[in-house]
């Protein structure tokens, strides 16, 4: 390849993209979908429209997944039974986010971060955001508990849950 | 199970955008690695594609809109896919068929054209999430790599000064590199000073979306034998996913890597990784992966791949080049092409083709790798003369 | 080099809409079927497992990061094939083949009834600049139809045979959930879609999952009692562009079929199976597909449907399951359901009159725009 | 309430409502570039390979079945016939294809006032006013059947 000094390509500038200088075609569309749920799920927002985090347990390594699942992926197996968890929990790990999913600036940064359950087995946790706490005072493992939105605006969904915040605060 | 060989190499430039269409793109790479092997089109008993969402080239099922500039047009022809893993996926597809003996010459090609996704090909990644749980929190890509990043630097206490320290590294090797999209000389300051974009991180911690191709050839012993005297074996694949519940697990460590590596290791006969393998080309979209990936590989012990990096071993120069081609952080990140770029400079390296990118010391044995989904795929191989 | 046997088959789903499912639990109920039938344990038994999906069908890019927990695959050499489920499992074949493993999981499924705008991302996979602007997977297939038709000098009523006959074979099979009794005049009276395609003609969408397992020889010998052998494999691509085909021929059966002769040592064809399975959609492609396989020609074809030779009881039965018009259309699993299909059938499962049936041909196609299919050639 | 192991009637079964709006702009390419360009002049351009002299619509960086670049771009008469056709919506879809060419255009046909379409029919390409054309398929208006054939 060293011989070769110049590679195959031919790339387009900035202004040459916005400007239309070569034919592009556009086509744009918005395609829909409606994703089955399915029961451990289903049970899993039915939960979060109730005000509650709920994991499921697998009875062979007793392990409490939470996420739910149906199946327990160790053990290959169904999992046997719901189990109430806390809506508390500790920070795994957290990030501060400056942009939105386009790439475009965020007006006010967002602090993320994987929440580790209680009540769940150690380790198991899901993303949040974190809310009523600045970014300079996160730390991992930091305790925090769930904010709900009020009963009547809970419609079964991850954002029943608002923020995360600071337990101790 | 019969030795397959590497038997020519070829890319495309690596560039943010391109006005090659996709197809033109694998054919520009597969030309060019045909060329090196001495072969024509009709020399190919099969060709494997690797490509990964198809959200970024905007077409579903986009392996078969790709397949005639791949050279697939009236041959056996498939895709694979492991998200950002596909690219060192690829040639291992192919292998398993020169293994089989159902092919003895397949062309082995990468594909990747992010620019046509608006307004920013960054987009595509939210659909990688799960649609229930995680897609209505406004999930970016950047999310699940800072907090794998915040993760590895609090458990083995790892500062960002020493992760900048491989960005600084990658893109001044890929100064050497002519398909280099990113390439510089810059400082660790200059990675620590520039715009955060998820802290921890910023924008030097990142790799471009690109648009680019690459290709390699591969063919059964005794083509090779015939056809080159300088073929490159391949003597380990490995390949291992994780769980998709990546916030039940602890990102501080790729276990699936390690699996992917042993898996590997076992089939080359590698039992000390650290002093049998030469060099490697591991898969850096982020600095600290490449760190993370050296741990997982097994080339550093846990946590050690910082240490080695300050002092210099990972250097072309040093004792265990790493990255030599300059990595995605410094060549670009056409994702499946740039896998493909790493197997390509396995190769290079091996015949001692590199040019100015050459490591110093005399190398037998390399080791590309690639790495995605949801910070879940590990993919192997190794190569020897 | 070792043989390769299907030692075990499994499958959920099969109809219209499964909504008290995910497909992830689609998943889990089809392989744990599968593994019992095989005897195995996927934590421990599997060497490697093989999916066949594509993104935009899933609604999910990358969409291979959700598959290995319910398949028992995590932390397991697990890979998305991306393309139809039997080229999944020719690829499982060929892991087998090079010695890399002894046991390998193929998985193919379709959640088609979450995909509200399925003709938009139909409609996705045409090349962008040339033929996506005027192209339609109904415009596309009617084209290819009608000059077929008009190459072979078919009238209406034959395609509208081999639909009367597909919908009538899966009234015996429990997994078909379009069966029916649908005369050639019902087919020839559904409204027109695009003209000669009309809406009887074309599979309708279903939900599903197959999975099977494969293994080598000797672990093949140990874990059960009736293996079906892989006898030979072949998969191959026409030009993608629609514009440069040949309409009058299936390019890609006619090149896989060849492949798995060849390794087979298949010489005629015609006389060597005892049912075949092909890709059937909007019926004239079943006969478009048996002259590509070399089991009719152009000039037999016509009067092999007129006469009922591939009907349930003739001396070739081609789709003895009722294809993909009675099964439904499950995209990238259309190809794993059949080999389902004809394993079942091989080890006595399937229709009566094909008790002590021995070799079968499994023939797939990766549906509009494509011109992209794969052939496998089964035996006990 | 009951935690239901299972679901237990349809209304527990939840089902997730979301869309991916995705929007593209394609580049058309190397060849596609010089085949826009073409168009912008009234003129449809193939690509001729060198190495088996075929010619091919689309037009194409390299030849498809060499394998090699190609080396030219040719003018191919605006004169071809239907391949085949499709009708739907009173609208009607042909692949026509031109003398020795390999490939085709699809494209719009227009229903002749008189009789049907049929497979064979001769057709020529209708372009817009040079004013109007974009560098796209759409520079072509339409195709309509050659009178006198």
């Amino acid at each position: 390849m060293e011989s070769k000094k110049t590679l195959p390509g031919t790339p387009i500038t900035g202004t040459e993209w916005e400007n239309d200088v070569y034919s592009f075609r556009k086509h744009s569309v918005q395609l829909r979908y409606a994703w089955d749920a399915g029961s451990a799920v289903s049970g899993f927002l039915e939960g979060l429209k109730e005000g509650r985090i709920l994991g499921r347990r697998c009875n062979r390594c007793m392990r409490v997944l939470v996420p739910p699942r149906a199946f327990c992926e160790r053990c290959f197996r169904s999992t046997d039974e719901w189990v109430e968890v806390k809506d508390t929990g500790k920070i795994n790990t957290y990030s501060v986010s400056y942009v939105n999913n386009d790439a475009s600036r965020r007006d006010k940064p967002l602090i993320v971060a994987v929440i580790e359950i209680d009540g769940a087995s150690p380790g198991m946790g899901f993303l949040h955001v974190l809310g009523e706490v600045e970014p300079s005072k996160v730390h991992v493992d930091m305790k925090v508990k769930a904010v709900w939105k009020p009963r009547d605006e809970r419609v079964g969904a991850i954002t029943d849950i608002k923020y995360f915040k600071p337990l101790e605060v | 199970m019969r030795r397959v060989a590497v038997v020519g190499a070829g890319m495309t430039l690596f560039r943010h955008r391109m006005l090659e269409t996709g197809k033109e793109m694998a054919f520009e790479a597969s030309r060019m690695a045909l060329d090196q092997a001495g072969l024509d089109i009709k020399d190919v008993d099969s060709v494997v594609l690797g490509s990964a969402p198809d959200a970024f080239d905007g077409v579903h099922m986009k392996g078969e809109y790709l397949l005639d500039g791949a050279g697939g047009t009236r041959k056996p022809y498939t895709r694979v896919f492991v998200g950002g893993g596909t690219g060192v996926f690829v040639p291992i597809a192919a292998w398993w068929q020169v293994a089989s003996g159902v092919a003895d010459i397949v062309l082995v090609v990468g594909e990747e054209k992010m620019s046509p996704l608006l307004p920013h090909p960054q987009y595509a990644f939210w659909s990688i999430f799960d649609p229930i749980l995680e897609r209505p929190l406004g999930v970016t890509l950047l999310w699940i790599f800072s907090l794998e990043m915040r993760r590895y630097m609090h458990v083995y206490n790892v500062s960002e000064e020493d992760i900048a320290l491989v960005a600084v590294k990658n893109k001044r090797n890929a100064l050497d590199h002519p398909a280099a999209q990113l390439a510089a000389n810059i400082t660790v300051d200059d990675v620590l000073k520039s715009e955060p974009i998820c802290w921890p991180v910023k924008r030097l911690d990142v790799s471009p979306t690109s648009d680019g191709a690459a290709a390699v050839v591969l063919a059964s012993e005794d083509i090779a034998r015939r056809i080159t005297d300088d073929p490159v074996w391949i003597t380990g694949v490995g390949w291992n996913v994780d769980s998709t519940y990546w916030t039940n697990r602890d990102l501080c460590y790729p276990e699936y890597l390690e699996k992917a590596a042993n898996m590997a290791y076992r089939m080359a006969h590698i039992s000390d990784p650290k002093k049998e393998i030469d060099f490697a080309e591991v898969y850096d979209p982020f600095d600290y992966k490449e760190l993370h990936h050296m741990e997982g590989l097994q080339l550093a012990r846990r946590g050690e791949a910082p240490k080695l990096t300050r002092e210099g071993v990972t250097q072309r120069d040093g004792d265990l080049p790493i990255n030599p081609s300059g990595g995605l952080l410094g060549v670009g990140n056409p994702i499946a092409a740039a896998g493909m770029m790493k197997i390509a400079e396995v190769f290079w390296q091996l015949r001692g083709e590199a040019g100015k990118r050459q490591v110093k010391k005399p190398v037998r044995r390399g080791l590309a790798q690639a790495w995605g989904d949801l910070m879940q795929v590990g993919t192997v191989v190794i190569m020897e003369r | 080099m070792t043989k390769v046997a299907i030692i075990g088959v499994g499958y959920s789903g099969y109809a219209p809409l499964t909504p008290h499912m995910s497909f992830k639990e689609m998943m889990f109920e089809a392989a744990k079927r599968a593994y019992t039938d095989a005897g195995i344990n996927p934590r421990t038994d599997v060497g490697s497992f093989i999916c066949c999906e594509e993104d935009l069908w899933e609604g999910i890019s990358i969409t291979d990061e959700y598959v290995p927990d319910q398949l028992g695959g995590a932390q397991r050499a697990v890979c998305t094939v991306s393309d139809d489920g039997l080229v999944g499992l020719i690829n499982g074949y060929m892991q087998i083949k090079s010695g890399l493993t002894d046991v390998v999981v193929v998985e193919s499924h379709s959640k088609l009834s979450n995909v509200v705008s399925q003709g938009d991302v139909t409609r996705m996979s045409f090349e962008p600049y040339y033929e996506r602007p005027f192209l339609t997977a109904e415009t596309a297939v009617a084209l290819e139809m009608r000059r077929y038709m008009f190459e072979r000098e078919l009238d209406d009523d034959i395609p509208a045979m081999v639909v009367a006959k597909n919908k009538k074979n899966g009234l015996g099979n429990p997994r078909a959930p379009y069966s029916a009794i649908l005369s050639m005049d019902e087919v020839l009276s559904s409204p027109m879609v695009c003209e000669p395609l009309r809406k009887a003609h074309i599979p309708e969408p279903a939900d599903g999952c197959s999975v099977t397992v494969l293994a080598s020889e000797e672990k093949a010998r140990i874990l059960v009692d009736q293996p079906v052998w892989i006898r030979g494999v072949g998969w191959f691509s026409d030009t993608p562009w629609v514009s440069q085909r040949d309409f009058s021929k299936a390019v890609y059966a006619e090149g896989s079929s060849k492949m798995a002769y060849k390794m087979a040592g298949v010489n005629t064809p015609a006389k060597h199976f005892d049912f075949i399975e092909v890709d059937d959609s909007y019926g004239y492609k079943e006969l478009q597909h048996l002259e590509a396989l070399g089991v009719y020609t152009k000039e037999n074809i016509k009067r092999a449907v007129e006469v009922g030779e591939t009907d349930l009881r003739g001396p070739l039965p081609v789709n003895p399951s009722g294809g993909k018009i009675s099964l439904g259309d499950m995209v990238e699993a259309n190809g794993l359901v059949r080999v389902v299909e004809a394993v079942l059938t091989l080890r006595g499962q399937g229709p009566r009159s094909l008790r002590g049936a021995k070799h079968a041909l499994v023939q797939s196609w990766r549906g509009p725009p494509t011109a992209s299919g794969s052939t496998v050639i089964l035996e006990v | 309430m009951s935690l239901p192991d299972g679901l237990r009637n349809t209304s527990q079964a939840k089902n997730w409502v979301d869309s991916l709006p995705l929007s593209y702009k394609y580049s058309a390419g190397v060849s596609g570039q010089r085949f826009a360009e073409g168009l912008k002049q009234g003129k449809i351009l193939g690509s001729k390979c060198s190495k088996c002299g075929e010619t091919f619509l689309p037009p194409s960086l390299y030849c498809p079945n060499c394998f090699v670049y190609s080396s030219e771009y040719v003018e191919i008469p605006p004169y071809g016939e239907i391949y085949s056709f499709a009708e739907a919506d009173g609208k009607a879809i042909a692949l026509i294809r031109f003398q020795g060419v390999t490939g085709g255009l699809i494209h719009v046909v227009k229903r002749p006032s008189a009789g049907k379409l049929k497979i064979g029919l001769r057709v020529s390409a209708v372009f817009r006013p040079a004013e109007q054309r974009k560098g796209d398929l759409t520079d072509i208006e339409f195709f309509e059947i050659r009178p006198h054939t």
